[in-house]
């Protein structure tokens, strides 16, 4: 078990630093200069010098890139070059909100998928089958920012039960944790639906019947933790994908959310904030992926000594 | 087509039997159209008595033991027709809810696939110890108790250690004790294995067969035992019935079957085991392959392999009969039976 | 409710009483963005103007009439042609409590000098500043220049212990977060997401009304009206057109139009072919069905302009040969330039402002029934900044004010062959912009500037497009809020009622 | 025979599973699955494989065909080492020596039909056949093996068990190989299609001068299939000779216990 | 425990008809669905396929053009020109539905385009992870990682920033998206099948690498790549619109249905035909692919095939 996290840690170092070096490199390939954004449209050619220097953007790419990487590693991503404060403040500022966001629509949307998942899988084919796919289907087919107004125009403009911008009370997480749930519970259902259904048809299904189970003793748990395994690997991925892609929601809600701060750094090619947002998310992708591959080892004893 | 099988009077021994099949008729429904996997297949299994069911592959061995259990695949296979009489009442006619609590106490089953049947998430100690928390009530320590006992029972070693291990940390052989250990545990009056042996090498295979029989001996359950390996079943079972396209071609009991099979089906079936002693002769198999349950032959669907067949094998589908002068309970459905004596 | 009024409202209004102090929280929801807090660093950035003004106060104000008017400074003097004297108001403090001196003054000038930001083209006429005593400061320029004074309103003044030519970090840090003068305190600053202020109990003069003041950025134009009409947000600034029915459709909420001293205008690369040529400029502009454009996407919320700066800022006369909307004439002087079949240029501009796109899109529709096909080339606000000063395009279409209420801010700044803007230079409009810029006189002025836009409309370096009126929408029972031609709204005098 | 030089020769052959650490892959240690196994094999001549389920059976077999590597030891074949051979060595060494596979089904390419799974072979070894005979030559071969040729479009899952068992041994000849492996080829089937493949191959040696190398757990079809027979426990060879003498007088315990435990099919005539 | 069996009573009709025959029956209709759920969306998006190519040439449309006196003209109104816009117009007087029909056709280019980019590049990276495994196998998936880690805006923001706005950059950037999930269904389809006899007796034909992986492994791919082709046809139709969204999408002048969408969520309000109807002809789209990509899971699923 413990061979099992070194060499997952070690494969999530590697992830990292691809991240880190894939951002650096991306960031640099921009044409638009962080100095000349920063002097504005009047500057002289000598204060653009000046202010590169400032920033360490004289240097030879590769001299920055090492700077860089150790930094990283120390924890230091620099200085904000418009607000002027350690950009790991500002992200401090936002990220819990997005993590929140994140978190509560990942439970949602377990919390829905599954006793979706399960009606449509234990009826295949039926009537209650039929509309839970279909509503999953037309669901995800649906754009996120479309879904979200849409929601925002209905229980804050016309029925005004809920508030639609920024985060000042707990009611203002409802309505983005369904926007960016939505879609994420379409995709759950139906994996859990066909994860279940294929699980129905093991051996070992029947041979819980075949002891005289009720129906209800086969599905929990005999089906149903088979069934979680790849359920549970998706979750994982999906995770990672809604902190970085809470950006439509975080927009549509206007929600102090590191997606927003990350499209406005990068707006202002404010390079350190970029930065320095890209780590915070792949680390976050790599330890939530570190956390399911343990609860994967849990679920399925397989894993567990063979990897 | 069909034979809605005619109650026989038994006339070998008195008491009832504990199960019996009449005229089963299963049909599995398939992209390429119905499939008649069993078509009026009828036996029956008397209390401490066991019974091989034998037949090529594909011949509806499995489905039939499926059929008695409910626990046909659904929604693509369902019986539609016969009766299975277990215990006064025809649970082919009752719900499968109500067939479900027979199952473990009353009819119990091994699998044919002992690795795929275990579910890979769970420790066996759990497993062999659920029906006793299912259905008998126990709390899980005394559970777990009766589930050492049972695995000790069937020779795993150190049980009290691998109690604890899952499905996939064990050989083949002793996964499929643990299927029995299963399987034996709520001391059924019937237990149906479904080929316990065949990915089993033949000293793995001989333990397997002594505690079936030790188990049948101790409790007197009733045992069907599907197989193709006909010397395994030789050694265990007094009666047989052979099984080709669905349908119950020979039954009888062992002895006389291999003796003198009546139909030719069997005995081209023992005519192609390699028979010890003849070193490097010519082997002599049935001639044509099986046939394709979607377009069975019409009549005697053995009749394009037959080399007995006659034109009303072409025609008319033979019942299980009795010819004269044949022990009792020796039937074939042949119309030839006499000839292929 | 759409008034055109710009007069400000009587302080205490027909509506009912003032809430009381603790429910005086008033959410703005501001049109413009702010890239960050340091404003000597963007001290034209109306966004940032509006949140840190509330924070920090220039020396003067400008009035309706564009005319200074005393703040923090309390008079001021040319003492001879190129020397001011200015002396600071007494009495006043930070927030924190320490005593505005001339040193404070001196400090941000020289900051603002120093960053060479866009003020630098103004204020670098300044050759000299000196404190001689706590409450006076001297300037010395190069040249007499009568606007000088109105430019000091755009410099904010911090703190002179953090505000050295050679910055350092704590400078950097103080101006990101500032503690100033002015009515209100800074609580909170989310970048990109929003300002929280607190009112400054100690204020030096009429106390603000509101306890707290936010300003939060929304995006999205149904975002917007949403906050409004669930009353998270009590004011919205700039309703698109469009969307004035939603607004009126929401009750206890007034939308009110305002002067402003925005516009638009579509830039040509002066001295890149086939552009060079001032028929072909012309016929460029003679393409374009201004007054329809207008009418149909911003109805009454924007105006054709008739001269290159917008009419709310003091020299902004009419031009009197303006070209009109004729296709056939277009295509006349296309032809006889040597285009009878048109040709392809290309168009930048920057996506931040997301109606743009059926502006573009409109201007594209006309040039292409002359012939001519302009490529749009929509770049995001860095890439669009690095490609305009680049000159790497033939034509650029953009918003741009003139927030010193004075015409020289615009024409001088931008069509001068000095600033070498748009490829564009014409001595003789030098002279008289230079002249107008030293002369003192209005009347004066005036005329200098009537005959510079009446060359710019023959030269044609650009086609000034529309001005634009600034509205807000807010809840009826919102008090005091008016919009000035800068758009720096002062919150100080905004109040809530029940 | 026994002049003769040898097809096969094997020579103390030991193949381990390398174990590896879960962190950098390194190795640690060995699971030695097959250790100091020697025998030879030589043209015409059938030598059958026995032993318990997991004694190293595929393994050997695996590590002649070139699927697994030895890792001491050697096997010649027509006195070239296999672990030497360059890669285009191996590849004609390849072309001698072919496998028929224990699951028929699983061992065919559900995606190509009869004709593509035979000229697989023809395929990856251009200049046996050329590409315009492939057809001719694919039926020729199903015709050899008591195939249908007119079934030579067909798909595997189109054919029962014993079919594919003759598709699989079709593939295996189809470039004329020397020895043929036969990994439990015959185990899945029952025993009357097995009694069809048995004869086949039976036919096929006799036509063709083929060498097997059998593998089963069945002794009564090694008993009548093979000329010598080698009984493997854990990896060792406990006991080799001809079929008379290891049925008719095992020597070591193992093979004892495992004759023993074969099932007789009618008890009743066995004297007790 | 043997107590006497009580006697047989044969009273019990015969079998169950009812419940056999319906089960049957529905079996049946299950398999009969399969293949209309097959063919329809086919044809659905058949459909939009030729409203694509012929609409915007029989309306000759010209995306740049606008007739400003025709803007938000609801559904049915008569136009300046005389023509009758049944779909109404939109914010600079387009035609709707010729609008939606040109931005179906940009739609499905870009829907198409990234899968042949992403599909090629996933299914070899797949292919050649699953083949060679060992260090080729993590190297390749922890690069897949480093994808998933790295925010795909930002690459999209970046992106437009370099190349400026243009299809050709949605293109690349949603392949560089969506490469992954190629990648992770072929190499675990490819680990299914290297395990099977027939890739080892490719393999002890003394086939090669390259004869394995194209002739043996990719055929067996081919099925589960099909299904998330069609289920990745809808998310990159979904993923452009949100690009649109954030201002990095199409460029004006390419009209997407995604853009269009996001101009007209400003006008939900007031003309809220130009957001919604171009909303359901994508929702219809995405549906048709997405009920496509299900039938296929189920049409190659044995389980549910039968024998
Ligand atoms: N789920 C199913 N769907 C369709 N047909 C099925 C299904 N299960 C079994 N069959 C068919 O029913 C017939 C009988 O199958 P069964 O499993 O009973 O054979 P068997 O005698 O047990 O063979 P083996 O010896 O190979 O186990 C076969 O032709 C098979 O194809
Ligand atoms: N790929 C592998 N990696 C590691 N160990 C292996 C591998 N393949 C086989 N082994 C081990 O090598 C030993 C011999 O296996 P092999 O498959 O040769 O047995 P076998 O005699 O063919 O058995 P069976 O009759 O069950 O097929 C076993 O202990 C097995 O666990
Ligand atoms: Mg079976
Ligand atoms: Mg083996
Ligand atoms: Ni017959």
């Amino acid at each position: 078990m413990l061979g099992f996290v070194a060499r997952r840690l070690l494969l999530a170092v590697f992830v990292l630093w691809g991240a880190v070096t894939v951002v650096f490199v991306v960031v640099r390939l921009v044409p638009a200069d962080p100095a000349l954004l920063m002097a504005g449209e009047t500057a002289t050619p000598e204060q653009l010098a000046a202010l590169r220097a400032e920033m360490g953007l004289d240097q030879p790419l590769i001299a920055q890139y090492l700077q860089y990487v150790g930094n990283t590693l120390t924890g230091d991503f620099g200085r904000s070059y418009t607000q002027f404060v350690p950009a790991m403040d500002l992200i401090a500022q936002v990220l819990p909100n997005t993590a929140l966001l994140a978190l509560l629509a990942c439970l949602l949307a377990v919390g829905v998928s599954f006793p979706l998942g399960l009606l449509a899988a234990l009826r295949v084919n039926r009537f209650s089958d039929r509309a839970v796919t279909t509503l999953s289907l037309t669901t995800q087919s649906l754009p996120g920012f479309w879904i979200g107004i849409v929601l925002m125009l209905v229980f804050s403009r016309q029925l005004g039960w809920l508030p639609s911008a920024g985060l000042d009370s707990p009611q203002s997480l409802i309505l983005p944790t369904i926007t960016l749930a939505l879609p994420f519970i379409a995709i759950l259902t139906r994996m859990v639906r066909s994860g279940l259904i294929e699980v129905m048809g093991e051996g070992y299904i029947t041979t819980a019947r075949s002891k005289g189970l009720s129906e209800r003793t086969v599905i929990f748990p005999h089906a149903i933790r088979n069934a979680l395994i790849p359920v549970v690997t998706l979750v994982g991925l999906e995770f990672g994908t809604l902190l970085g892609g809470a950006v439509i929601t975080e927009t549509v809600f206007s929600f102090p959310g590191i997606g927003r701060l990350l499209v406005f750094s990068i707006g202002v090619r404010d390079y350190a904030t970029v930065q320095a947002c890209v780590v915070v998310i792949a680390v976050a992708f790599v330890l939530v992926n570190l956390f399911v591959d343990l609860l994967y080892g849990f679920l399925d004893p397989r894993v567990r000594n063979s990897r | 087509m069909t034979e809605p099988a005619t109650a026989r009077v038994d006339s070998l021994e008195g008491d009832p039997p504990l199960l019996r099949v009449e005229g089963l008729e299963v049909e599995f429904s398939t992209s390429a159209g119905v499939l008649r996997a069993l078509d009026g297949v009828s036996f029956e299994v008397r209390a401490g008595e066991t019974l091989a069911i034998l037949g090529e592959s594909g011949s509806g061995k499995s489905v039939t033991a499926q059929a008695v259990m409910a626990l046909l695949p659904q929604p693509a296979g369902s019986i539609v027709g016969g009766r299975i009489w277990y215990g006064g009442r025809d649970i082919a006619a009752e719900p499968v809810k109500q067939v479900r609590k027979l199952c473990a106490t009353e009819i119990a089953m091994i699998f044919q696939d002992p690795l795929s049947s275990l579910n890979p998430v769970f420790r066996v100690g759990d497993q062999v110890a659920e029906p006793f928390r299912r259905r008998r009530g126990m709390d899980k320590r005394q559970a777990l108790g009766k589930a050492l006992e049972l695995l000790k029972r069937v020779g795993i070693p150190n049980a009290e250690t691998r109690i604890r291990d899952y499905p996939h940390q064990f050989s083949g052989g002793q996964r499929q004790r643990i299927m029995i250990a299963m399987a034996i545990a709520l001391k059924p009056r019937l237990l149906i294995a479904d080929e316990p042996t065949t990915a089993l090498d033949v000293t793995v295979q001989a333990q397997i067969m002594d505690l079936l029989a030790d188990l049948q001996a101790e409790t007197g359950m009733g045992l069907i035992l599907i197989s193709h390996d006909l010397g395994v079943v030789a050694d265990v079972a007094q009666r047989a019935a052979i099984m080709y396209a669905g349908r119950v071609v020979e039954t009888g009991s062992i002895r006389e079957i291999y003796d003198h099979p009546a139909h030719p089906y069997p005995k081209g079936l023992l005519e192609s085991i390699p028979s010890e002693g003849a070193r490097g002769q010519r082997l002599t198999p049935i001639s044509g392959s099986p046939p394709n349950l979607l377009a069975v032959p019409s009549g005697c669907p053995f009749h394009p392999r037959c080399e007995f067949a006659i034109d009303v094998c072409r025609t008319d589908v033979p019942m299980l009969r009795r010819p004269e002068g044949w022990e009792a309970g020796h039937e074939a459905a042949c119309h030839r039976s006499e000839e292929v004596l | 409710a759409c008034s055109g009024s710009s007069e400000t409202d009587p302080p205490e209004g027909e509506a009912g009483a003032a809430l009381p102090d603790d429910q005086q929280n008033l959410t703005f929801v501001p049109n413009y963005g702010w890239a960050g807090s340091d404003i000597s660093k963007a001290p034209l950035e109306i966004g940032m103007n509006i949140a840190l003004k509330q924070t920090l106060e220039p020396l003067v104000t400008l009035d309706n009439e564009a005319q200074p008017q005393p703040h923090l400074a309390e008079s001021w003097e040319w003492t001879t042609p190129t020397t001011l004297e200015i002396k600071i108001r007494e009495g006043v403090t930070f927030s924190d409590g320490t005593p505005l001196v001339s040193g404070d003054v001196k400090g941000t000038l020289e900051r603002y000098l120093a960053q060479k930001q866009a003020l630098h083209a103004v204020l670098s006429i300044i050759t000299g500043i000196e404190a001689p005593d706590d409450s006076t400061v001297i300037l010395t320029t190069s040249a007499p220049t009568g606007t000088l004074v109105g430019v000091l309103s755009l410099v904010l003044i911090g703190k002179g212990e953090f505000s050295h030519a050679e910055a350092t970090a704590e400078d950097d840090e103080y101006w990101a977060r500032p503690i100033g003068t002015g009515p209100f305190v800074i609580t909170d600053y989310v970048p990109n997401d929003l300002f929280k202020f607190e009112r400054n109990d100690s204020y030096w003069g009429e106390k603000a009304k509101l306890k707290t003041l936010t300003m939060k950025q929304i995006t999205d134009a149904n975002g917007k009206l949403t906050a409004l009409s669930n009353n998270q947000a009590q004011a919205v600034q700039n309703v698109s057109y469009d969307q004035f029915e939603t607004v009126e459709a929401i009750p206890d909420v007034t939308l009110e139009q305002f002067e402003s001293l925005s516009y638009y205008f579509v830039w040509f690369m002066n001295d890149r072919a086939p552009l060079d040529n001032p028929d072909v400029r012309r016929a460029m502009w003679m393409a374009l069905d201004l007054p329809t454009i207008v009418e149909s996407l911003y109805g009454e919320s924007r105006e054709v302009m008739d001269s290159f700066c917008p009419a709310a800022a003091f020299g902004c006369v009419p031009a009197e040969n303006m070209p009109t909307y004729d296709p056939e004439g277009a295509k006349k002087l296309l032809a006889d330039a040597g285009y009878p079949d048109g040709f392809t240029v290309d168009i930048i501009f920057s996506l931040a402002n997301a109606t743009d796109n059926a502006l573009a899109q409109a201007l594209i529709s006309g040039w292409k029934d002359i012939g001519v096909t302009v490529e749009p080339r929509g770049l995001d606000a860095a890439s669009w900044l690095a490609a305009f000063t680049g000159m790497d395009w033939y034509m650029d279409f953009q918003p741009n004010q003139t927030p010193t209420g004075d015409a020289d801010y615009t024409l001088n700044r931008l069509y001068s062959c000095a600033a070498a803007r748009l490829g564009y230079c014409n001595p003789e409009l030098d002279a008289l912009m230079t002249q107008a810029q030293q002369e003192s006189d209005p009347e004066v002025r005036l005329d200098l500037y009537q005959q510079v836009v009446n060359i710019m409309a023959e030269d044609t370096p650009a086609i000034p497009l529309f001005s634009t009126k600034v509205n807000v929408a807010y809840r009826d029972n919102v008090q005091g809020l008016t919009v000035p031609p800068t758009e720096f709204i002062n919150f100080s005098t905004v109040y809530l009622t029940e | 025979m026994a002049d003769s030089t040898p097809l096969l020769k094997v020579r103390n052959l030991r193949v381990a599973y390398p174990i590896r650490s879960s962190v950098l892959m390194r190795h640690i240690g060995d699971n030695v699955a097959v250790s100091d196994v020697s025998f030879d094999l030589h043209q015409g001549e059938t030598v059958g494989l026995v032993g318990e389920s997991g004694s190293g059976k595929s393994t050997i077999a695996r590590t002649i065909i070139g699927l697994v590597k030895a890792s001491d030891g050697s096997i010649e074949f027509e006195g070239k080492d296999i672990a030497r051979a360059s890669w285009r060595q191996l590849k004609s060494i390849r072309r001698e020596m072919q496998m028929v596979f224990q699951d028929p089904y699983a061992s065919l390419n559900p995606r190509l039909t009869v004709r593509d799974i035979i000229a697989e072979a023809w395929r990856v070894h251009p200049g046996v056949v050329p590409r315009g005979a492939w057809t001719s030559e694919a039926k020729a071969l199903m015709d050899r093996v008591g195939l249908n040729p007119d079934y030579s479009d067909r798909y595997p899952h189109q054919f029962s068990g014993g079919q594919r068992q003759r598709i699989g041994i079709a593939r295996a000849l189809a470039l004329r190989p020397k020895l043929i492996v036969c990994d439990e080829a015959v185990s899945a089937l029952d025993v009357s299609v097995q009694a069809q493949v048995l004869n086949l191959l039976e036919d096929l040696q006799a036509d063709l001068d083929l060498s097997y190398l059998f593998i089963s757990h069945d002794l009564s079809v090694i008993e009548h299939l093979c000329d010598r027979v080698l009984v493997l426990n854990r990896g060792v060879v406990v006991e080799q000779g001809t079929v008379d003498q290891l049925f008719d007088n095992p020597q070591d315990d193992y093979t004892k216990r495992l004759l023993a435990a074969v099932p007789v099919v009618r008890p009743w005539l066995e004297p007790t | 425990m043997t107590a006497a069996l009580p006697p047989m009573i044969t009273t019990t009709p015969i079998a169950t008809p009812t419940t056999a025959t319906q089960t049957m029956q529905r079996a049946r209709r299950a398999r009969r669905g399969v293949k209309i759920r097959i063919t329809v969306p086919i044809i659905i998006i058949g459909l939009y396929v030729i409203g694509a190519i012929t609409v915007p040439v029989i309306y000759g449309f010209d995306p740049l053009r606008t007739e400003l006196v025709d803007r938000l003209k609801p559904p049915g109104t008569t136009l300046s020109n005389g023509s009758i816009a049944f779909l109404g117009t939109d914010q600079i007087g387009q035609d709707l539905f010729a609008q939606m029909m040109m931005g179906a056709r940009v739609s499905l280019a870009v829907g198409a385009s990234t899968l042949i980019f992403a599909g090629l590049a996933g299914v070899t990276v797949g292919l050649l992870a699953g083949h060679f495994g060992g260090w080729m196998d993590t190297v390749l998936m922890r690069i897949a990682d480093v994808q998933l880690a790295f925010p795909a805006i930002l690459l999209a923001i970046l992106l437009a920033s370099v190349l400026g706005q243009g299809l050709t950059n949605i293109i690349i950037v949603l392949s560089i998206a969506n490469w992954v999930v190629f990648a992770r269904v072929t190499r675990s389809q490819v680990l299914a099948l290297k395990n099977r006899e027939f890739v080892e007796a490719g393999r002890a034909l003394g086939a090669g690498h390259f004869h394995l992986i194209v002739r043996t492994l990719l055929p067996g791919c081919v099925a589960p790549i099909l299904v998330v082709a069609t289920v990745e046809f809808g998310h990159v139709i979904l993923a452009e619109a949100a690009l649109s969204f954030l201002g990095v999408g199409v460029p004006i002048g390419v009209p997407s249905l995604g853009s269009t969408i996001q101009a007209g969520t400003a006008y939900l309000t007031s003309a809220w035909w130009i957001s919604t109807l171009p909303g359901i002809a994508l929702a219809g789209l995405v549906l048709a692919t997405g009920v496509l990509g299900d039938a296929l899971r189920d049409f190659y699923d044995p389980t549910l095939r039968g024998a």
